[in-house]
């Protein structure tokens, strides 16, 4: 097939090989090439031996999403060799190593089957059986350089940044292995194939990342001190590059820590430690997923009540319980939004990609100070842990933080009378908040019993009622400050279908979802809107939802609403947070663990669309 | 009804430290708990060694989880911050609160059932951290709040009030504590204010997280005959190992102390606590002997009181992370961020 | 006032000291003379001194709730006097120690005061400092005997059981200490007042008992044998009473126990205990509270994933956080329906009082091994704690534990093939179950992580998928298995209103509430019709809610949702779960602490109707 | 991808136990574990005592936590019912099992993360009531299955992979255990199979709670050089100090055993464990010694192990219940308690 800057090539091994590392160097290379790419991870958990594959996009057209094809398949695991060889689409290609002979009765005369003899030319290359394993991986990266006209320059480039100088002897045998599977193609198979990449610009002023690293690139930026984790995957990695940046950017000029991270016993510990530092006024944070916010329930609710800053991460994985830690999903959504017992709601950000990942990070330790609450970034393993093309990262000189309503030592000095901890001068919900070591006039006692505004003890009905219902005016607050959602109506949203003149004329189909489903309904949108159904787009990154949210689902009389989980979580927000009517809501599921792709949206409309439901 | 406030009324006839201050500035609220309840002594005790140390009230963090004895930090030093924990999550809230702010004065007060039970883990790993703070177990053998179940520190063969026996092995707090490093090891009584308050001066001296496990009777539902912690019973078998003295740095030492069985050990900030063994085959500085000899008098009924165990060279949570000096509260913006954003990013293009 | 058999009685003292079984004793022997009456108990989260209060209300019309207004008060506590003083509704009555002098700048005309000299005289009597502070109580029952026409022999008959032969000195003292209230009044006011007690029959066949007790019952009858908690108000009394009840009634013939209750070190460990208990086989419970429930979570999205049956009782208080620990809300409705990160969702009942606290516990055990998942029994501190008339409870013979799908020893011999667990042969998503021990081909893995229908370990998207599906069915089958609603339209409601021939005919306006808002609600639907007012009931018993809610919920066009938590979580499940059109649903909340009374449902409904939105 | 079951391949030339089964009919799925991983050798070991011992599969339950070594469970006895547990909640779910069925055996495997940290107080509460089970930590000093980060059992000195070094204490399981009155403590390493075979033989014949923590290091994330958990480390400084034999009813015990150094105890089920002394200061029947002696060793950093502390007279849970025998599964509907209700309800009238 005819596939040029437009294909999906999936490599099959098994984990602990170091075959992540080359699948990288892959990747890199056809990015720094100028062509766009889509990196996924599917891994196992567990740490060695186990099947793992590694699907990279290439896509002139930018849609950073799963196709939900494979055109180009590189089996290298023989345990999955038989449905590897299957998924491949009609047309496509497979790749495999020819050292052993493979599975005859696997025959299919509609694909193209490479044989490349890797591991014997390994062998022959390094006599060290560890790294006669790397290397073999090192060689289907070479083979693979030829077949798709892949610069090799580019590719050596690469590797000289990741041993540097220090390591050139590792550079040199890596370029053999490279060289070995290269020249192989080149002499054995007609160069390059019709499915290549050719090189171009579209990566300018693009970094390939991944939402835990610039999640923890906006926590040190906004200014976090204090950091508490339990690991669990898929959040590990968003503490150990907050550890990593810290270490380098964030120690005086005698080398001390200007930061503290603890690694707590359990995810209680983890969340009661940024308590204890929220509450003493620093900006802390711990990275979770599901299973760490069910720990932390008791907390969040006391924090809620308490009234005490803190942000927290969930880095989205399979549930329900221990679920498929390796895999994605967006199935914490309520959780997180009413975590805790009795009357509690708390602010979530849904960040679509590594970018806004950046950007929602520091958003959310303003506002958590701004409002004086936990505050949720709801992430998943997709963002977190694959690897995104995405503009640069911008920080502005001119931020500061937000510290909120934070009286200071000199304004608790001139303080008319007593302070009260609960009050609501502003009417806005949102009280005065004292710092303990400042001036002993703004001493209170923080608890999670009952308290009247004053912070004092109380079981007195209308002084706990009180309470209660400023803190409804606070949420309600809220509402207009969180950020608003991504809107496109058709005729904005750029190339091809109808025009409209002047402002947004809303039109009667809507799609509306959030966090990661972002860029394949971007890209099920230009596929539907080529074939003649235009969707406009209401993409939510906070909750509470704003008016905006309010009046795109009033504006259209049929919304898809699109989200990774079986329960229709989000509709569900929506349904008991707007005043949308059911009717209109029209589910699009997807929540077998593997990221949501382009077709499956695309597929559900359309049959909605004739047949009145959703296969 | 709503938390009450004393009157404060100003006793212009007490005497005051060297911040001008009298004990009844160093008060709180007027406490709500039973009569006779072993943990008003204790406040009182806390209250008097903050006074006698010369402690600014408002640079004081109290913290607590829930329970009868973890009420009582809104009953001392109302011009201070207070936090009530969740139940047993006290160790997390504090370790958090010392790791933003290093410069404040930190004191814990918890139950047995509050440490001991739902919060155990969290005791035992702010203990591995040597967070620097003051921790009290106001430990009466039983939850008081929730009307006199047996905790974990019940001792074998105590009688419940309503009979029951328990015949589980007690949690020791100091023999768990030996047994996790704990750097500051002491068992006291809240019917002995004196060793109290000198045990409550070293230990918020002390550099380190100082444990102080306290046999505070629970007269509602502990205190009757065949209780092993109740008045009667404690002031019987309570048997004073370490003699503790502590000497601030503005007192120079009396002589006789340089002699005999007694060891002056130098804290930090150049006060001194000389200890001065009752019992000649204990070893304060010694946690092998240390776990033979609580061991040993544990298993005879004796309940060893005093600074059981003491190591004050290691290093505390902020040495082992060598934080800068000062606190973590405020985040400095700096001006060279949009630069190091770049720096940082040339790896990923 | 005149009012026989139709008033409300407050008795304010300080507590630890004795009253409670002072009032005890009286609402006992109110109840004894046949007439109905309701007992709520308003204590504070501490052991001594601190005030409390007890409610009484003799209601010859049998509304079982908080009228709301209180027509004698018996003010013992100076603390709370102004106030107490100030709540006596116009016309009523206020007792007082009038040993000392009471503040004189308190004074009403619209009530009448009356002062006995208790201290004085109970000092006069007794020596010992205990003693005075007891009988004191005892004193001011002998008032109110004297006042409101109480048969001292059924007071000195109650005396005697709880003091039996052995304590017979007791009861004479205690009679002594009535004596003296009783002659006082006696003598110096006009006795009895227009406001009293007159013997009646209507409290035949019925008991005085609370929630807790029922619900402990409940278990011992349905075979529970282990149960495992953490200390907690308001349902550490549940524990109590269910280890009380086995220990007289679930030992062998050599005393042995066959039952093991467990004091676990935390709630955390509670539900694990449960949950092993389960998976062994056995029928297992946790009581617990609002904050248990948080900790819990992890372990619940365990349970349902894994599908280990366990009954989980949460006896609501008020939160958020440690909030109000002896006072009533029913704030943890959404947290029990779907506790647990992940796509999670639990079968829950609602019982309305003590006597369906007993009936839904068992049920519950039976539930919770038929669809092989964990049930919450979700009570709260009002039904859990308070003393409740109600009917005599009965237990049926023919009873046997539904215990689902469980195969024996012998199915398993004969089974043809592998046993699977997670299969769904019945097309009903209930899989087949099997205990530890019983046959080898039984063995399997029980594991929160990604298993296929066989149980195995599985990171296949296929496979889970197809797990999770299952469970969804499952779910929808219970659907119609659990209690359904109790619904009375206008026509069958008994008493007054237009009647409608023949079959319930929809009317405009619907009522729809769960728990321990019913009698609440009864008492306001009563007055309601009397002024013409006519409203058609539903009251929800269980989740999933079944087709019948549905339906009235379709059948009627404005439909008041009473429910006592701030954020109407009631009505958002009815949104999430139901088909119902949103604007047909009016929140009728409250929220304080104190069990709602009828009078603030009458009046939401009322000003509703006639200004369109509830005050 | 799906685990992976063995071909059941029969080895006829096999040894067949009394109950006609080989070693064999022991086995599990197919490890997923790295190649090397001390664990899979302690799986082997478990294999190796359940076939000596002849139990029969069916009557164990394996229950462990979350981590590569709670992983193991499904590779031994795939005849048995086997449960993962929540992350350090296996003693929580071992405890209500073993409640409602004391007929079964009892295996809990779980990690030094699952029950030093997250799991600490769990597993410090199943010790106190003694729940009569085999409790192995598979104890590497780091969370495995996360990558390497340090546990709570990481040594004081201990260099991780990325170079950084432990100064927090460690959370000894050993003395940690002795402290909290477990009844049969014992340490082991991977690598001595012989030794572990035996320990977990009588770990499993112990009635109450056998605690074995099991050096097994991790090779892909802590057996590099300045790693204390390393095979290289753990085979220089581990120190046997107490030779185990286990005697079963069957066999007699030898003369030579009565004299020496050597104790023989014996169990309920009527074997004998004896103990022979390697180091003569030290008895595995005296805590308070016990104590001392362990954390000398521990100071001068060795490794001893054996079954260091052994107390066979302490009640079990069930015990402690006074349980009637058998399982409390079948809950025995009886006939007459319609009448019990009504006696019950005549108090409420
Ligand atoms: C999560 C949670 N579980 C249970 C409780 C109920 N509770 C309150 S205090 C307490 C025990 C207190 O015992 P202890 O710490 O010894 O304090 P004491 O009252 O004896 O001084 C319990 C179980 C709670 N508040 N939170
Ligand atoms: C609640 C929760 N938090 C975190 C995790 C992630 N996690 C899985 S295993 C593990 C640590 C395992 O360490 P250990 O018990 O020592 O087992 P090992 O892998 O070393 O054998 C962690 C933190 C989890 N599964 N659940
Ligand atoms: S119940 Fe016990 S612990 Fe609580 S206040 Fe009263 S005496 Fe103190
Ligand atoms: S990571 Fe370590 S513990 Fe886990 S399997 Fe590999 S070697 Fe074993
Ligand atoms: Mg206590
Ligand atoms: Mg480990």
């Amino acid at each position: 097939m005819e596939r040029v800057n437009d294909f999906t090539l999936k490599v099959a091994t098994a984990n602990g090989t170091g075959s992540a590392s080359a699948n990288a160097l892959l990747m890199k290379a056809i990015f720094r090439m100028g062509a766009p790419v889509m990196g996924k991870n599917y891994f196992p958990s567990n740490i060695q031996g186990l099947p793992t594959w590694y699907e990279i996009r290439v896509t002139e057209s930018g849609d950073l999403t799963r196709s939900g094809e494979v055109h180009f398949m590189v089996a290298m695991n023989a345990q999955t060799f038989a449905q590897d060889h299957a998924e491949v689409a009609s047309g496509g290609y497979l790749l495999y190593d020819s050292s052993w002979p493979r599975v005859r009765e696997l025959n299919r005369d509609d694909i193209q089957v490479i044989g490349v003899p890797l591991a014997e030319m390994v062998n022959l290359e390094f006599a060290e059986v560890r790294t006669r394993i790397l290397m073999k991986n090192i060689a289907y990266v070479g083979a693979l350089a030829g077949l798709l006209d892949l610069d090799m320059a580019v590719i050596e480039a690469s590797l000289k940044e990741t041993f540097g100088e220090r390591k050139a002897k590792l550079v040199e045998a890596n370029m053999r292995a490279a060289e070995l599977g290269y020249s192989y193609t080149k002499e054995h198979y007609e160069c390059p194939l019709p499915l290549r990449v050719r090189r171009t610009n579209l990566t300018e002023g693009h970094i390939v990342i991944n939402g835990n690293t610039t999640a923890a690139l906006g926590a040190m930026f906004a200014g976090a001190t204090v950091g508490a984790w339990y690991p669990i995957t898929p959040s590990t990695s968003l503490m150990d590059a907050f550890k990593g940046f810290c270490e380098r950017y964030r120690r005086n000029d005698d080398g001390e820590r200007e930061f503290l991270v603890l690694q707590a016993e359990d995810e209680l510990a983890a969340i009661g430690m940024v308590m204890g530092a929220g509450w003493m006024g620093a900006r802390a944070f711990t990275p979770t997923s599901g299973p760490g916010i069910s720990l932390m329930n008791e907390f969040i609710s006391f924090g809620y009540y308490t009234e005490i800053p803190a942000v927290l991460f969930d880095i989205q994985r399979v549930g329900p319980s221990t679920g498929m830690p390796t895999r994605t999903q967006q199935a914490d959504l309520m959780e997180c939004a009413y975590a805790g017992h009795g009357d509690t709601r708390h602010l979530c950000l849904y960040p679509a990609d590594p970018g806004e990942a950046f950007e929602l990070t520091v958003s959310a330790f303003d506002l958590a100070e701004h409002f004086q609450t936990p505050v949720f970034v709801v992430s998943d393993l997709d963002i977190g842990m694959n690897e995104w093309m995405v503009p640069a990262l911008k920080w502005d000189e001119r931020y500061r933080p937000d510290r909120g309503k934070l009286l200071s030592a000199d304004e608790l000095k001139q303080l008319p009378g007593r302070f009260g901890r609960y009050l609501d001068p502003d009417n806005d919900g949102i009280p005065f908040r004292t710092l303990p070591g400042v001036h002993p006039a703004g001493a209170f006692f923080t608890r999670g019993s009952g308290h009247s505004k004053h912070g004092s003890y109380t079981e007195d009905a209308a002084e706990y009622q009180e309470v209660m219902d400023r803190l409804k005016r606070k949420f309600d607050t809220a509402r207009s400050h969180v950020p608003r959602p991504v809107i496109e109506c058709v005729h904005d949203a750029g190339g091809g279908g109808k025009k409209t003149a002047g402002k947004p004329r809303p039109t009667r189909c809507g799609i509306v979802t959030l966090g990661s489903c972002d860029v394949a309904v971007r890209e099920a949108r230009k596929t539907l809107r080529a074939g003649g159904t235009e969707l406009d787009y209401c993409r939510v990154r906070a909750f509470p939802f704003n008016e905006q949210v309010e009046r795109f689902l009033r504006e259209h009389d049929t919304v898809f609403v699109v989200e990774q989980n079986r329960d229709a979580q989000f509709r569900n927000m929506l349904l008991m947070e707007t005043g949308v009517d059911r009717r209109k809501l029209v589910s699009i599921l997807h929540y077998n663990g593997l990221p949501i792709a382009s077709s499956h949206v695309e597929e559900a409309v359309l049959t909605y669309l004739d047949q009145g439901q959703v296969a | 009804m709503t938390y009450m406030k004393k009157p404060a009324v100003h006793h212009s006839g007490l005497p005051a430290n060297e911040l001008g201050y009298t004990v009844r500035d160093y008060e709180g609220g007027m406490s709500t708990l039973c009569a006779g309840c072993g943990h008003d002594s204790i406040t009182a005790a806390l209250i008097q060694a903050c006074w006698e140390l010369d402690i600014e009230p408002h640079n004081v963090a109290k913290m607590s989880g829930i329970g009868c004895s973890s009420k009582t930090p809104a009953y001392f030093l109302s011009q201070a911050h207070g936090i009530n924990a969740v139940h047993g999550r006290m160790p997390s809230i504090a370790t958090g609160a010392n790791a933003a702010n290093q410069d404040l004065h930190f004191i814990g007060v918890s139950g047995d059932g509050d440490s001991l039970s739902i919060g155990f883990g969290q005791f035992a790993h702010a203990i591995r951290r040597n967070v620097n703070m003051l921790y009290l177990i106001e430990n009466n053998g039983v939850y008081g709040l929730t009307k006199g179940q047996f905790s974990a520190s019940a001792d074998v063969g105590s009688r419940a009030k309503g009979g029951v026996v328990n015949e589980q092995p007690p949690i020791e707090p100091v023999l768990t504590a030996l047994s996790l490093g704990c750097t500051f090891v002491a068992r006291s009584f809240s019917g002995d204010k004196e060793q109290l308050v000198t045990l409550i001066k070293a230990g918020l001296r002390h550099r380190g997280f100082a444990m102080i496990d306290v046999i505070s009777p629970c007269v509602a539902f502990n205190d009757h005959e065949g209780s092993t912690k109740s008045y009667a019973h404690t002031r019987e078998f309570h048997h004073p190992a370490i003699h503790t003295d502590f000497i601030e740095p503005k007192e120079e030492i009396r002589v006789e102390y340089a002699r005999g069985a007694s060891m002056p050990v130098e804290l930090h900030d150049g006060s001194t606590i000389v200890l001065r063994k009752v019992d000649v085959d204990h070893d304060p500085t010694d946690r092998a002997r240390a776990f033979g000899y609580l061991e040993r008098h544990r298993e005879a009924g004796e309940i060893v009181t005093g600074l059981l165990y003491l190591e004050e060279e290691a290093a505390d949570l902020h040495a082992h992370n060598r934080t800068a000096p000062g606190s973590l509260v405020n985040a400095r913006p700096r001006d060279d961020q949009a630069a190091i954003l770049e720096e940082i990013q040339t790896r990923y293009r």
